[in-house]
């Protein structure tokens, strides 16, 4: 079967997210002023395959754990959904 | 004989539209060809030309590969001198430095795709002129750029100017050639036409030079490095486009610094075997170019089938192919039998080198999809026949209106006047810009940006070289000669003030709309006074690039031709910096 | 003193970390490609600048997995010396032989410099021929060199003396925290830093400051073996 | 009120993706051999307060055009939750 994880990588909320801060600053230049706050992340679409979604999702915590996020200083969040193959 | 071409069977199984379509619905017109160009490719062809071949003629004929409008004015330049190993023709121009070295460089435009996507455009014309230098055998050294944008109190004109920073920075920094040099200048004229130029020099020996010829009948022709998609389809014929829509429409590249890095050492070991025959950058217009020009160097022809061209994406016909612009490619000819040695060190470096087709002994160009015909081209038609034009010129009213512009004479406050012009953008402090440059990896950069002119020092040598990047458009807006030869004279100058000697010239030619008499005669006339200035200093255009069309809404920008120089500095302990060292030592002014 | 230089795909101030230790200590180096299995003859291992992996998803993130750093794990702990020089730091962090991670500038832009550092420590092997509180130029070239280390993290590095440079008061380039500029592990013999000592190696190059770095490796190293070899 | 816009950017399906394709490479070598396909894009938080979730909704996709993605190369997606202020 084919899936495809949706992966949201975010800083830490104890760590200082810079290209937020300076993302709102340029809102408001914009005039966007109703915006207070914007955090800036990552997001990656993996397609894979595996037997079941139990299987993908074990797959793809291990490969977030292992390489994707650095646990240091990020998080991460995912939905899996079965893909046309 | 008339040539045989592809049976018009074998295209329609592609959906592509037929011969006749192409002719009787004016297809050609979108690529950019004119009535009459499609008319002679009849005649040239002696049969109407099928889609992918109008695609192909359309791309060579285009003003970004044909310099049809330029390119009478081109022959003006001086580009002969003692030290010149290669003037322009190549991918890039060479000078002898001494003691078995050469180097070799260029510069090039990127204005167009800039305008569009800051970061990618200006990225991937850094990666395309470092392609043009060590495709040339040599080792890259040094990158300079020209930069031209609006002023920066627009909040588009600095998202354009930052990310464009970024861009030359992102490809640059990462592929490890140190930004030493260049220049940044705001003003209006080109707010929605900003202008990048990216230069590269390169070191290497006499015996590294690699040209890019298709020589040797049966030779094996491969393609190299990143695989095809579908990106800047058209991008060569639409950096001619006035309608600025015309050119959102073509899918920008994206540039891949990691990949051109490992592009650049595969090749740079492929050429040290001394098994390469031609390598050629595939820039504007993709594998087309690249493979007429390879051709047409060499007077020989080349087959080449589609089928074997490794895609990014799936169904990618003939057409899209020939005309994809994906970064971070390179075409090879390689000795025959020798194909392995190519495979072998690419795959070292995680890349790919596919045999696409061979050079062929019939001068023409022969596009085959699993072995059918899908287009067949004499390579002299591409290149030869590619129209010259005679652009009328016309000296424009604006400059008698400025002859009788009121002069300056009370100047008021000069402190103050002084500090005004200093806190101006084009005239303050360039750290900002330059600062986000790797402008010492290597460890050679003895003068980096922020001085007169850059110094890096030849490895193993007590030699060291000079670069700089210069060019004042609105001097030119105002008075083209002089403004030509000036801007030839301030590159000197710089160069000179490091200690070195001028050895050469490369240059990019940015003006507005060509056809335009009064655009042509700033083009005309400017170059008069390049040449007349190159001539003067001894210092010979060995490369160059043009960019024309720089107009948004009727306005053209300054005619802005950009001098990049070298100069060759003997003994490093020569070496002069710009900056005051003591107190009390005393200043000269020379010159009047 | 034998010297290895790991060249990553992707590195590119590989040829400048052999150029400097050729010039500056003239001891034997070579480099030494992502995929070698053995660095057991090296007693100085240097993890060098650039863009491996082209810096993709995090600086450091992918180099970490090659081959060869398995033997570079082998040499910390078998307590030889091992140099990670800005990108060579990022990797050694994921690699977690050092801790802390390296986050993007707070400018969010690259930046390259000469940077003042100041020499927090000079008992370890790589500041032995510095003073303590010295003032010392060496170049800075990156985008991702915020260094980043939890509350607890950073108590003990400083407890430990781990903070080997800082950058000077008010000349923090990056954002990092408590203005750290490079550290090592707890045994002394691995160094992360962000600035590059091998750019700072002749007054051409507008400093000579990093030439005391390679002196004092080549001296620890030679003082250890003498007493090994007696 | 105040809402939260989740906001997918990811590349043009047609736009090369280097360091998607990087990534795939590096999961192959760590053995997740059934990943087929990775893109990387970038995910954004951004706190805002509206009138209504429609006019949120057209603040977003303005500050999307405007500011946040180049539609020559990226496209997004987002939800919009409303918030605790
Ligand atoms: N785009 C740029 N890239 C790299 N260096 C730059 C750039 N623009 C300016 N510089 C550097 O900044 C310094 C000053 O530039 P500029 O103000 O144009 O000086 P000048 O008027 O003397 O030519 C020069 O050393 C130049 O190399």
């Amino acid at each position: 079967m084919n899936f495809l994880a949706k992966i949201y990588v975010t800083l830490k909320a104890s760590v200082l997210d810079p290209q937020g801060t300076t993302v709102t600053h340029a809102l408001h230049a914009q005039n966007f002023l109703s915006v207070s706050d914007v955090r800036v992340g990552k997001y990656m679409e993996v397609t894979l395959s595996a037997q079941s979604k139990e299987e993908a999702a074990t797959l793809v915590r291990d490969m977030c754990d292992q390489l994707l996020t650095n646990p240091v200083i990020e998080t991460y969040t995912f939905e899996l959904t079965e893909a046309q193959s | 004989m008339r040539p045989s071409g592809p049976s018009e069977s074998q295209v329609e199984g592609t959906g592509l539209p037929t011969a006749l379509e192409v002719k009787e619905q004016k297809i050609y017109r979108t690529f950019g060809l004119t009535d009459a160009e499609y008319e002679h490719i009849v005649e040239l062809l002696v049969r109407e030309p099928n889609y992918v071949e109008t695609g192909i003629f359309s791309v060579m004929w285009s003003e970004h590969c044909s310099y049809k409008s330029s390119k009478k004015v081109l022959r003006r330049f001086p580009t002969d001198g003692p030290s010149v190993l290669q003037g322009p023709g190549e991918n890039a121009g060479i000078v002898d430095i001494g003691d078995g070295l050469a180097v070799a460089f260029k510069i090039e435009s990127h204005n167009h795709p800039t305008a569009i996507e800051p970061y990618q455009g200006a990225a991937t014309g850094v990666g395309g002129i470092i392609r043009d230098v060590f495709t040339m055998g040599a080792r890259p050294i040094a990158l300079l750029n020209s930069l031209r944008f609006g002023e920066l109190d627009d909040a588009h004109t600095r998202y354009l100017f930052a990310e464009s920073v970024a861009g030359i920075g992102g490809y640059g920094n990462c592929i490890g050639i140190p930004t030493v040099g260049g220049e940044v200048v705001f003003d209006n004229r080109y707010q929605h036409n900003p202008l990048v130029n990216a230069m590269c020099v390169g070191l290497m020996t006499h015996e590294q030079i690699a040209r890019g010829s298709a020589s040797g009948v049966g030779n094996p022709v491969l393609i190299v490095g990143a695989r095809t998609g579908r990106d800047g389809i058209h991008g060569a014929t639409f950096a001619s486009a006035i309608d600025p829509h015309a050119k959102e429409r073509s899918a920008v590249q994206v540039g891949d610094p990691f990949m051109g890095k490992l592009l650049l050492e595969a090749c740079l070991e492929l050429i040290a075997t001394g098994k390469v025959v031609g390598i050629q950058d595939m820039g504007a217009a993709g594998l087309t170019s690249s493979a007429a020009e390879m051709a047409s160097r060499a007077g020989s022809g080349l087959t080449i089938d589609v089928a074997q061209v490794p895609c990014r994406e799936s169904g990618m016909n003939p057409y899209e192919i020939m005309l994809s612009e994906s970064q971070e490619r390179m075409l090879v000819v390689m000795q025959q039998g020798q194909e392995e040695v190519a495979t072998t060190i690419f795959e070292k470096w995680n890349l790919h080198a596919t045999v696409i087709g061979q050079v062929t002994d019939d001068q023409m160009l022969r596009v085959l999809e699993h072995g059918d015909v899908a287009a067949e081209i004499p390579v002299f038609a591409l290149v030869d026949e590619a129209p010259v034009l005679d652009r009328p010129a016309l000296r424009p009213d604006y400059l008698d209106a400025l002859q009788g512009a009121p002069q300056i004479t009370e100047l008021g406050d000069v402190v103050e006047k002084l500090c005004a012009l200093l806190a101006r953008p084009t005239i303050a402090s360039k750290e900002w810009v330059y600062d986000q440059y790797d402008s010492m990896v290597r460890t050679e950069t003895f003068v980096r940006p922020g001085s007169d002119a850059a110094v890096v020092g030849i490895p193993g040598t007590q030699k060291a070289i000079a670069l700089v990047t210069d060019g004042n458009g609105r001097h030119v807006y105002l008075d083209p000669y002089t403004g030509g030869l000036r801007a030839v004279a301030e590159a000197a100058r710089n160069i000179v003030c490091t200690g070195a000697q001028p050895l050469a010239v490369t240059d990019c030619l940015n003006y507005g709309n060509p056809e335009k008499p009064e655009i042509f005669y700033q083009l005309e006339r400017s170059a008069d006074g390049l040449s007349k200035a190159c001539e003067a200093f001894g210092t010979p255009v060995i490369s160059g690039n043009v960019s024309l069309y720089n107009e948004s809404h009727g306005v053209d920008i300054y005619p802005t031709p950009v001098i990049g120089m070298v100069g060759l500095l003997e003994d490093r302990s020569q070496l002069i910096t710009s900056a005051f060292r003591t107190a009390g030592d005393e200043i000269f002014v020379l010159g009047d | 003193m034998k010297c290895a230089v790991i060249q990553f795909p992707g590195s590119n101030c590989d040829l400048d970390a052999v150029k400097a230790i050729s010039q500056t200590v003239s001891q034997p180096v070579e480099l030494i490609w992502h995929t070698a299995t053995n660095l057991a003859a090296y007693d100085l291992i240097v993890v060098p600048g650039g863009f491996s992996y082209g810096d993709y998803l995090r600086a450091g993130a992918i180099a970490r997995f090659a081959p060869v750093m398995r033997e570079v794990e082998k040499a910390a702990q078998e307590g030889r010396y091992v140099l990670g020089i800005c990108n060579g730091f990022q990797i050694l962090t994921e690699a977690k032989l050092l801790p802390g991670a390296l986050r993007r500038n707070e400018s969010l832009q690259f930046r390259c410099e000469m940077a003042q550092l100041v020499v927090e420590n000079n008992r370890t092997a790589f500041t032995d021929h510095y003073a303590v509180g010295e003032q010392i130029a060496i170049p800075i070239a990156h985008g991702e060199g915020n260094y980043y280390a939890d509350e607890r993290t950073l108590h003990q590095l400083q407890e430990n003396g781990q903070i080997v440079f800082r950058y000077a008061k008010e000349h923090n380039p990056n954002g990092s925290v408590d203005d750290i500029a490079g550290i090592v592990n707890e045994r002394g013999n691995v160094l992360g830093m962000m600035p590059h000592p091998e750019r700072a190696v002749h007054s051409l190059l507008g400093s000579e400051d990093g030439v005391r770095l390679f002196s004092s490796i080549l001296h620890v190293w030679g003082e250890t073996h003498a007493s090994i070899r007696s």
